[in-house]
């Protein structure tokens, strides 16, 4: 009955066929076995009865390991936390590809640029210092000042979300920037100046137009503008010389 | 300049921002609020321009809304170009001599009264 | 061909920490995974890592031999207690080396690690990042690799392993994102792939967790202990059975039935909430079966309260704000006003294959580390919080023994001749088997027969087993065995064919259900996990001992190994 | 990689998608103002310098040729683009000091706020324009 379906509109893009990308709709039934469905359940329902060609990722379905961000009705989402019932536009569900980023096949795209940027800002721990024989102390307030930059799960939404490096696969993007904040406001960590030369630039913080589109994107509700800003101002103030 | 630095453009371009802010604030209300003759014409604008403040205020104008204007054409040419900053930065200097050049040629025109 | 001295199948916790040892002592090694490592089901861990650091107030006389003692325990006793004593030991030495590669562990007031309670644990010893422990340690695990440089190979379907003579020569995989069959060489194979959770319903594990390394090391003849060990988690969330941590209990966290009382109780008058995971998971389905479950009778099965609104705003913002996440996204409600809606799900695989206490298999050449292997010392019922200690002290002590074995002789560049054409062969075969599934008659839906199979497992292999049930449960497998023969993967891509994926891990899938089925009918005792109606109580004089799968053309050929006992002789439970 | 048949596909999203939130529309137009403005300014240049090209007389020609309609609702355009470029600017010069990361939102609608409130102080003096007497709208003229 069409009342009880609705139309998930694929993008799609078979690497082997030779044929143009586009979108394809299928008719999913919309209760799953837990009453709810989430875009990820109705991609397996399109896989499992439907096209067993559609290619998409997943992993956890739990909004954790990062694996399914997607471009889910003119939204950046994971497609695991994503309700059908939430993304519907009448009785639409359209899924694409992250934007900006290759596409592989269907839904998965080659997350090599992103991890590229990743790597860029050293993203570990530097300590010069012996590892004392127990933990480094940090108090508390000092790990909550990390917390929300330690929350991401690297799934590359507002990397391709962000329009200040749209046509630029230097740019290091909101992620790869957050994540080098994560670091230079960790108060056990020693590679401050080090990181702020990697960042402070034209391909890092200073590329970024405080669009927001990356908070407006990120699965997790982190800030990454406020990463950047702070790193900003860190750049400026060693410009000027003052004390960090 | 380098894309590898960047920071002194981005702040100067934050520092023209609130000078322009000031600059052009005075420039309207100058130009619309400031009792006048209706109509702008040469030896008016002549006239006031013999006032040094106002000399400071239009020179000022020109050379600080032109570094702004053109630093801001290429932020935005290397968010979708951006291998192109080299010769860009070239040509937007040049184009900023230039003008800078031309206009203050006509600033000096009003102020000698000519 | 590609060759490395070590390869590492598995890019979760263990694998990764294996392979930082490897690299560390100076060898060349890689990691084959089949998704990007920090999408492995390690970042999914909650609550936290034991350690007897005594960092938490009223745990300062906390020391190792209490923790051993705690999961030995716990374990009914099922552990060998050398390697309890071993993982222990080393625990606390594996938190402070997380911490120093820049793990963001929540902090005590005065910047300590904090540490806060989990059943089953005398003291609070539970080391926790808020409630993404597992997404904190591997995070910073996989950074850990990228400093090093370790060489990935990402998004590869291990498909089988070859052993020759007892010996384990390599590996055949499918590149997923080309769709080529490869085969890699190595002298020293780590399979770290975590557990079977998606064999059964309900399960709180990734997508991901096929249970496809058991499957390949059992094909490969590699023995399989203790599989009928499988951990019910107390609570998933209703539904969808995510996880809701035990640190939701160690906060402070209530069950509540439907007549509004906290019966554990009744069960564990003593440590009430924070008895161990199958007590507590047996009491809440008791409740629910006696009908004093919330939504009886109904889709699903019916479900019990935890009830957290008590902790206050403050303290589930800081402490739980993941669980709050889950909550408010996969279920619509908001745990600071509105109690969780829960029953067990299946959760951790105790058993796996077959190893020593620096993770050596029984086949020389293959190391095994992490949910995947059994060492064991989580016997027959894990800690909360010692999976994630398992991962890491194993990887490393695997890491190595892989090493140290290879000190001397770790100049080669490629294969030993005999073993690139011994691979050559199995290639071919792989390919055949791969051509097979692509050329089945089709008859059968391969979705229909997973589906079944998970109900079958979750409904006649679950929390409450006797005869009837897993003789059912057997045969059900069985017959689906036959079935699966009968299926066509469906697409002919080459890239990215997730048909032909999910059809491979099918097939794994029904031997690993096969061997758990197996073990649980003929152990005929209760002890943990594995709770038998029909024989209500633990037996030491018949079944202290390992159960060992060994594969063979009729089905799994089980016999039994003793458990290895130091210091402490096996008394009853009692929480 | 399997040979591929084409050359990087990437998906794009919709050319207005429904997911542009404050801050979107904060820098698409602070964008757009900011690249008329320079196209103003260079054609401004070039017109008041038009002494330079015939003296005075030149000049008052040109002013002349600028009385018009047209012209003023030009102007009127660039008063508009000018005000929430400027405004904007303060916003994304606060964000620099670190305020109001988190209350983008809030910031944006202030911006549509304090530009309108301009806006409407400074038409009287573009309606003196066009019709060649202000209305008494500001208090000291």
């Amino acid at each position: 009955m069409p009342e009880d379906t609705f139309a998930l509109r694929i993008f799609r893009f078979d690497p082997e066929s030779g044929k143009d990308p586009g979108y394809q709709d299928f008719q999913v039934p919309r209760g799953g076995r837990s009453g709810g469905l989430t875009v990820l359940e109705a991609l397996f329902y399109v896989l499992e009865h439907q096209d067993p060609g559609l290619a998409f990722r997943y992993s956890c379905r739990e909004a954790i390991c990062g694996s399914c961000a997607m471009y889910i009705s003119g939204e950046w989402k994971l497609a695991c936390q994503t309700q059908v019932g939430h993304a519907l536009e009448g009785n639409v569900v359209t899924v694409s590809a992250l934007p900006h980023l290759p596409v592989i096949k269907d839904l998965v795209v080659d997350m090599e640029p992103f991890w590229r940027n990743y790597e860029k800002v050293k993203p570990y721990l530097i300590n010069d210092g012996p590892p004392p024989e127990k933990e480094r102390l940090q108090s508390p307030e000092d790990r909550k000042g990390i917390q929300e930059m330690a929350d991401c799960i690297l799934c590359a939404a507002c990397h391709s979300a962000c329009p200040s490096g749209i046509a630029n696969e230097d740019y290091l993007g909101p992620a790869a920037l957050t994540k080098a904040y994560r670091f230079v406001a960790d108060s056990r960590d020693t590679a401050r100046e080090e990181r702020l030369t990697l960042v402070g630039n034209e391909q890092g913080i200073f590329r970024c137009h405080t669009i927001f589109n990356c908070v407006t994107s990120c699965p997790k509700g982190i800030n990454q503008t406020y990463s950047i800003q702070q790193m900003k101002k860190l750049v400026m103030k060693r410009n000027l010389g003052l004390q960090l | 300049m380098s894309t590898r630095e960047g920071s002194w453009a981005w702040i100067l371009q934050r520092l023209t921002a609130v000078l322009l802010l000031a600059l052009l604030g005075a420039h309207f209300f100058v130009l619309h609020f400031v009792p006048s003759e209706t109509y702008i014409t040469f030896s008016g604008v002549a006239a006031r321009l013999q006032g040094v403040l106002f000399w400071v205020i239009d020179f000022g104008l020109l050379v600080i809304s032109l570094y702004h204007g053109l630093n801001g054409v290429r932020a935005v040419a290397l968010d979708y170009w951006p291998r192109v900053d080299r010769s860009l930065s070239l040509a937007l200097i040049i184009i900023g001599l230039i003008a800078t050049l031309y206009g203050g040629r006509a600033l000096t025109v009003f102020i000698r009264g000519m | 061909m590609i060759y490395h001295p070590v390869l590492i199948v598995g890019g979760g916790l263990a694998g990764l920490r294996a392979a930082i040892a490897v690299h560390d002592a100076g060898l060349d090694c890689a990691v084959i995974s089949r998704v990007h490592p920090v999408r492995s089901h390690s970042v999914a861990a909650q609550g936290g890592i034991n350690a007897a650091l005594g960092n938490a107030e009223g745990a300062r006389d906390d020391t190792w031999e209490k923790h051993a003692y705690d999961t030995i325990k716990g374990s009914d006793f099922l552990a060998d207690q050398d390697a309890v004593e071993r993982m222990t030991r080393e625990a606390p030495a594996r938190v402070y080396e997380m911490e120093h590669w820049g793990c963001p562990f929540s902090r005590l007031a005065d910047g300590r690690i904090a540490q806060r309670p989990f059943g089953g644990a005398g003291y609070p010893r539970t080391c926790y990042a808020a409630d993404k422990t597992g997404h904190a340690l591997l995070h910073t695990m996989w950074e850990q690799c990228v400093k090093r440089g370790i060489r990935t190979y990402q998004e590869f379907l291990v498909l089988s392993l070859t052993v020759r003579e007892g010996r384990a020569l390599g590996l055949i995989a499918l590149n997923i994102l080309t769709g080529e069959i490869v085969p890699l060489a190595a002298d020293r194979i780590l399979f770290a792939t975590g557990g079977a959770g998606r064999i059964f319903g309900r399960s709180t594990n990734a997508l991901i967790n096929t249970g496809s390394g058991l499957a390949i090391a059992y094909q490969a003849e590699v023995p399989l202990k203790d599989m009928e060990f499988i951990q019910f988690h107390p609570t998933a969330l209703f539904g969808t059975n995510i996880l809701m941590t035990e640190g939701c209990r160690g906060e402070g966290g209530y069950l509540v039935n439907a007549e509004g009382n906290r019966f554990m109780e009744k069960y564990a008058s003593k440590a009430m909430e924070l008895a161990p995971r199958d007590i507590v998971a047996r009491s809440i389905q008791t409740e629910i079966n006696e009908g004093r479950g919330f939504g009886k009778g109904g889709a699903g099965g019916g479900y019990i309260h935890l009830d957290l609104r008590h902790l206050g705003a403050k303290k589930i913002k800081e402490r739980l704000p993941g669980i709050r996440d889950i909550c408010l996204n996969f279920a619509g409600i908001d745990p600071i006003d509105t109690p969780i809606p829960v029953q067990p799900g299946q959760h951790y695989t105790m058993g796996g294959i077959d190893t020593d206490v620096t993770g050596a298999a029984p086949v020389e050449g293959l190391y095994a580390a992490g949910e995947c292997a059994c060492v064991s010392v989580h016997g027959a019922n894990r800690l909360g919080g010692n999976s994630l200690l398992d991962t890491m002290v194993f990887g490393k002590l695997a890491g190595d023994a892989m090493a140290e074995s290879l000190a001397g002789n770790a100049n080669r560049t490629e294969p030993a001749p005999e073993a690139r054409t011994l691979l050559e062969e199995d290639l071919r075969k792989t390919r055949d088997r791969a051509h097979r599934l692509m050329a089945g008659d089709g008859t059968e839906d391969p979705s229909a027969i997973r589906d079944r199979l998970k109900d079958v497992m979750i409904e006649k292999v679950g929390i409450f087993r006797d005869r009837g049930t897993l003789t059912e449960a057997l045969a059900e497998v069985r017959e689906l065995k036959e079935r699966v023969a009968h299926i066509k993967v469906r697409s002919q891509a080459r890239v990215f064919n997730l048909d032909l994926v999910t059809n491979v891990e099918l097939e794994g899938m029904l031997e690993v259900a096969e061997v758990i089925a197996l073990g649980a009918l003929q152990r005929e005792e209760s002890r943990g996990s594995h709770y038998r109606l029909d024989f209500t109580s633990r037996n030491d004089a018949d079944w202290l001992k390992h159960t060992l799968a060994h594969r063979t053309p009729e089905g799994p050929q089980l016999d039994y190994s003793p458990v290895a006992i130091t210091h402490y002789q096996p008394v009853e439970r009692k929480y | 990689m399997y040979p591929l048949k084409h050359s990087p596909v990437r998906a794009n999203p919709d050319l207005l998608p429904r997911h542009y939130r404050q801050g979107m529309w904060a820098w698409i137009l602070h964008r757009l103002t900011g690249l008329g403005i320079v196209l103003f300014l260079l054609m401004h240049i070039w017109e008041i310098s038009s002494v330079n090209r015939g003296g005075g007389a030149a000049f008052n020609e040109t002013m002349n040729a600028l009385r018009n309609p047209l012209a003023a609702f030009g102007e009127l355009v660039l008063f508009i683009a000018v005000l929430y470029h400027g405004i904007n600017g303060i916003r994304l010069i606060l964000f620099d000091l670190g305020i109001g990361v988190r209350r983008q939102r809030a910031l944006f609608w202030g911006v549509l706020v304090v530009s309108g409130a301009l806006l409407a102080l400074g038409l009287s003096a573009f309606l003196r324009l066009i019709f060649g007497t202000a209305p008494a709208l500001v208090p000291w003229r």
